[in-house]
């Protein structure tokens, strides 16, 4: 299955070991997720906010790859657009909004990173940088404590397609499969970096054919596809934990949005390519799956849209409403306070 | 502007952005040799717009839209460039530079010197540094200090629009490595009439952006703004300040720094970096080492706080960045001193 | 050597190198999070011999031979790190730390500070620097000015076989990352006896290695050796020679750096590294801001020359390292200015 | 043939377009490299120069490989080892031996590199540093630099197998492959990085398979045979030659000697996996390759050998005596001289 691209979304196979309850919390996942991102580009577009990075497009493949892991001993290095990752791992929409408003509060830096640079210590997610790809060598490096550890966690790692071209990309999938660490490379191919597209970046069809250089599996999916996704990624993550290694993982999808609030999309694509992705859009698939298998109706899925959107309301206020980062406070955790102790 | 080689007459004022934009074009139509790349510089035109128009004039044999990754970005340069080409290579903001760093300062600056002469890397690296753009921590970085260490390298920081062409323009055309920096703050503004025609600044230069007498500030880059506004403030208080602009970090114009430093006597570096081992440290040195007995002040440095780099949150990047009120302060410290 | 802080009892003289060795061993020994990674650092023991014994006696989980990659030796020790271990990063010479820029600046330095504290990163990159081997470009670069311009980073440079262990057993220890610079030159010697037991000294403290009166050079690395060899030298000629190791480079001493500059007055920087923003360009300005009024002479430099490496011929390299008589004519020149 | 290793030297097809005078110059080529590569061993054992790195039992993959290319317009960024190539693109015995002791006659960089740092302008041959695999970025970028001006000369870019698991290696090969430069990545897989063996670099079992990830061709070629080495490179020279893209090409090789002058190879690998490749010396193969053709007589190869010797020595006499470089030259050329005019 995870090699072919189902046509039509009957092709798809939907069957999977996720309970209902757990699909539906997923959806809930994928709504909020889309609203949180709107959320945040009216902000930003409304001058409340500087900046905003969306994952309109992608949040089935965010959502369907991270459940496949365990968030109580895995470890996530996810990339910037992975809203959907985060809040499948327990961040909520004012933590979103407070990151991009840059508040004290803020749980991943405290208002000192752009928005998007996540990091949720009781979750392990890693805190990220901006210069894309160097979370793949970290990846790969807690993949091996976890190995010497004798720990049975496996790390998740994503990124997009452009960031396969720099050197840190190679040097830290080459070294997860030289030592085998359990390490999910989940590259996110929206089609695009910035201005972009794949011919630009490299000379293969598709991500997944990079993996040979590296003697692991290179899996190609259907990221608008939750099923499609988790099952791939639920099969690479059970490989890892029995310690046969990395894979390399490609997620087909599209950015629906433009790269970001700065970025203008109108000089490098046509409307008519991202209206033809439009039709598939991930979370209308997701609840045509959920109502063919009777999870959802169309009552249940409203109401449930109703109830993001006053949650989204709420938080984007409480996070409007919560205070700035002190002065004083710039000057902390340059290095650790209070003598030796834990790294962190 | 004292250093401008034009003869030509005035036009619109146009922005630092504008200047970047005219330079790169001028110089590609001028010159076959000439091609840019990196990031999205195509069809896009670049994140600032920077080379806006230039694919569609140049075509994408010398317009290069490149892979995600800096360091074969100046790698690929330097070998169009040993081959008899002068690339641009555009690194979409100065914090993205580290990845190229084994590139920029072990290759470019290296290949003249190191085969006496047989090869030469004519290659100029251009980079947006600098913060005010709520881009913490990543998008905000002042990384110049560290390219300023190599010998081999040219290293610029223009502050006005007519600078900012006619030191690009020099750069395109030296024979040797220039690291071209371009401080994202003021692509914007303030605006200033460019002189029309082949509009040349030398590099290695500083120039006097502002007469003055009693003390000296030394700055570049965003700065540079700031200083000439803290020196507007002082003169209604009867502090005339001299403000230098380096324009040029490597090589320093030890001349001009030793001038303005034995003119007034009083002299403070304004940088936007982190302190330690910033520009200013080098500035501060030179001097001490060679007007010492000039000085009736101790040398100041007003300069970015010892944290990693500029935060994101509107009061903590205002903290981090110098402001033309801090500078006035220590400027009238000096004075008084 | 001031900052001992072990109470144990002198045994046979050490190299440095064995000093690196066994600091690593007793910290291997003494803390399973532990662990060396780097190239050939395995069954070889490292290019130098740094790491001999330490595969066979730790096994191969612990002493990690990685692929020829530096940013994924560092970028892979940051992520070990950050899930509890301690890593201790070989880079087989400073030269080769560049590819590793980017992991080492906006990585490392910065993964406490942009999670406030969330995260924390202790991690020691180790690496061999400096000259008078014959390496010339590439195996005889002096890197640490770039890494002590980034706050985030602790750097350290050790002279003496008792520093080098105890620093490097506190740079394990210690909760942040810290660059730590070996220099090649002292490998093997002078030797020392090297307290035993569990010997450490603290990062960030300077030391006076000969007390004197009449003028101060400050150093680290191989220059440390030259600067006792010129004050040893100037003694006979009636010159007394206050002679600072700065030991770290990043957080400077401030103290003990303004303390020998006030009690002399004259002051004079030595290093290897390129003289424009290198390290004493720091120190220097450091004085030149808070002691001004206590210097009787200009604050001098004696540095390597601005050239983009040392060279490789012998008379070329001779040339290029401040030598002890160099130093002593420029402290000399001090002393009677 | 490429992708298969002839277990016997009569298995393999030494059929080549290669006139005898050539394949003549060739061996002269190849036996002196094997005079200058035991030469500066003894230099150094001496205490005469401070520094070797042998290519002892490389010189048939280098040899072979550098006959397909045509000095008259291609590009070349050989790696340390190569003295093969060097001497088969005009450089002599005595320049090698002034750039061990540092001279200035050195014509690479007047004394001021080591040994072995390649750099030979009126060749075409670029000037190297010593961080591996940053030729290849330059190589990508050389290749484009023809294709931009119209010519049509193609780019040699060699290097070991340890190299390629560096960032600089991923990133150029992926340009190049891109942009369809005219480049030949050409590894000289020896089987050992200093001490490290290919499982430690890699988890492929042949560094061809690299080449994969970047939609171009991969071929693996027996190293120790010239002939099958000229006849692997010279296809992929005129693929890149018709505007058809880069080709990666492994030479299977091995590193006779230990890694340089400043390595014990005792702990890392055994002395019979050692004498079992120097049964398979390229220089004693190529012999009774070019017997067996009738080219050469064992007599004519005595008396070359001889001529060879007596050449090598009279060029490190010419060395030795040769002068330093004076202390004022080492300041010059930090940047060009003579103010603005050609890059070099
Ligand atoms: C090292 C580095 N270079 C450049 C950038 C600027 N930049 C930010 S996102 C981006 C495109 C990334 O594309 P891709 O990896 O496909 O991810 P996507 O944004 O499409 O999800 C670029 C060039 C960066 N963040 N880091
Ligand atoms: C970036 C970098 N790191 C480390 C070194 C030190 N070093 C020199 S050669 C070498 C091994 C290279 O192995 P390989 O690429 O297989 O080439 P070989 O020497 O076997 O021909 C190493 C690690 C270096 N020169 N450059
Ligand atoms: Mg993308
Ligand atoms: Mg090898």
């Amino acid at each position: 299955m995870a090699r072919k691209q189902g046509a039509a979304a009957e092709a798809r196979a939907p069957a999977t070991d996720l309970p209902a309850e757990r699909l539906l919390g997923m959806y809930r996942t994928m709504v909020t997720t889309r609203a949180v991102d709107e959320r945040m580009w009216l902000l930003q577009r409304q001058g409340a906010i500087a900046f905003t990075i969306p994952c309109k497009g992608q949040e089935a493949a965010q959502i369907g790859a991270v459940a496949a892991f365990d968030p109580s001993r895995d470890w996530f290095y996810p990339y910037y657009r992975d809203v959907g990752v985060m809040l499948s791992l327990g961040m909520t929409p004012r933590d979103v909004f407070l990151g991009g408003f840059g508040k004290f509060d803020d749980p991943e830096s405290g208002g000192r990173q752009m928005p998007y640079h996540w990091s949720l210590p009781k979750a392990r997610v890693v805190t990220g940088s901006s210069p894309v790809a160097t979370q793949i060598p970290h990846a790969a490096g807690t993949g091996m404590a976890l190995q010497l550890k004798g720990e049975d966690g496996v790390v998740f790692c994503s990124f997009g397609e452009g960031s396969t071209s720099k050197g840190d990309f190679h040097e830290g999938v080459n070294f997860a499969a030289v030592r085998k660490a359990p390490v999910i490379f989940f590259c996110e191919n929206n089609q695009y970096a910035i201005s972009e597209g794949l011919e630009k970046q490299m000379a293969v069809r598709s991500v997944a054919e990079r993996a040979a250089a590296y003697g692991i599996p290179g899996e190609s999916v259907d990221g608008n596809d939750v099923f499609a996704t988790y099952a791939v990624v639920r099969r690479a993550v059970e490989r890892a934990r029995a310690g046969d290694g990395p894979t390399l993982v490609e997620a087909r999808t599209y950015r629906l949005m433009a790269h970001s609030s700065g970025d203008d999309d109108r000089n490098y694509r046509t409307r008519e390519e991202i209206a033809e992705w439009a039709k598939k859009d991930p979370i209308q698939l997701f609840k045509e799956q959920l109502i063919r298998q009777g999870v959802l109706d169309e009552a249940r899925a409203q109401a449930l849209s109703a109830e993001v959107a006053d949650e989204v309301d709420a938080a984007t206020d409480a996070a409007e409403q919560a205070p700035w980062p002190e002065v004083a406070d710039a000057t902390r955790f340059v290095y650790a306070e209070g003598g030796n102790g834990r790294g962190r | 502007m004292a250093a401008s080689q034009s003869t030509a007459v005035a036009v619109k004022p146009k922005s630092n952005l504008e200047a970047v934009r005219e330079a790169m074009r001028e110089e590609m139509a001028r010159d076959p040799r000439v091609i840019l790349m990196g990031e999205d510089v195509g069809v896009r035109g670049g994140v600032f717009q920077a080379s806006a128009g230039l694919y569609d004039q140049f075509g994408n044999k010398r317009v290069i839209d490149t892979p995600l990754a800096e360091s074969v970005i100046v790698g690929a340069a330097i070998g169009a460039a040993v081959a008899g080409l002068r690339p641009i290579a555009e690194i979409q903001f100065a914090d993205f530079s580290h990845p190229a760093f084994d590139q920029i300062v072990n290759e470019a600056a290296r290949v003249r010197y190191r085969s006496r002469n047989g090869w030469g890397c004519p290659l100029v690296i251009r980079a947006p540094f600098g913060g005010g753009v709520h881009g913490g921590l990543y998008h905000s970085q002042s990384v110049e200090a560290f390219y300023a260490h190599v010998p081999g390298l040219k290293v610029v920081a223009p502050s006005t629009p007519g600078d900012m062409k006619g030191l690009l323009k020099s750069a395109i055309r030296d024979d040797d490595p220039v690291v071209f920096f371009e401080h994202k703050g003021i692509y914007g503004g303030p605006r200033e009439v460019i002189p029309e025609g082949d509009h040349l600044v030398p590099i290695g230069k500083a120039d006097v952006k502002r007469p003055g007498e009693h003390v000296s500030v030394i700055a570049y880059g965003l700065m540079l703004h700031r200083c000439l506004q803290a020196a507007e403030d002082l003169a209604g208080e009867g502090i005339s300040v001299e403000v230098l602009d380096l324009r040029t970090l490597r090589p320093l114009d030890t001349e001009a720094i030793l001038a303005t430093a034995r003119k007034t006597g009083r002299v403070c570096v304004v940088y936007e970096d982190n302190k330690a081992l910033g520009v200013g440290a080098e500035v501060s040195a030179l001097i001490a080492e060679q007007a010492l007995f000039d000085l009736d002040a101790p040398i100041m440095r007003v300069a970015g706080p010892e944290v990693p780099a500029m935060p994101y949150a509107p009061p903590l990047e205002e903290w981090f960045m110098p402001s033309a009120e801090g500078i006035a302060e220590a400027l009238r410290h000096l004075a008084t001193f």
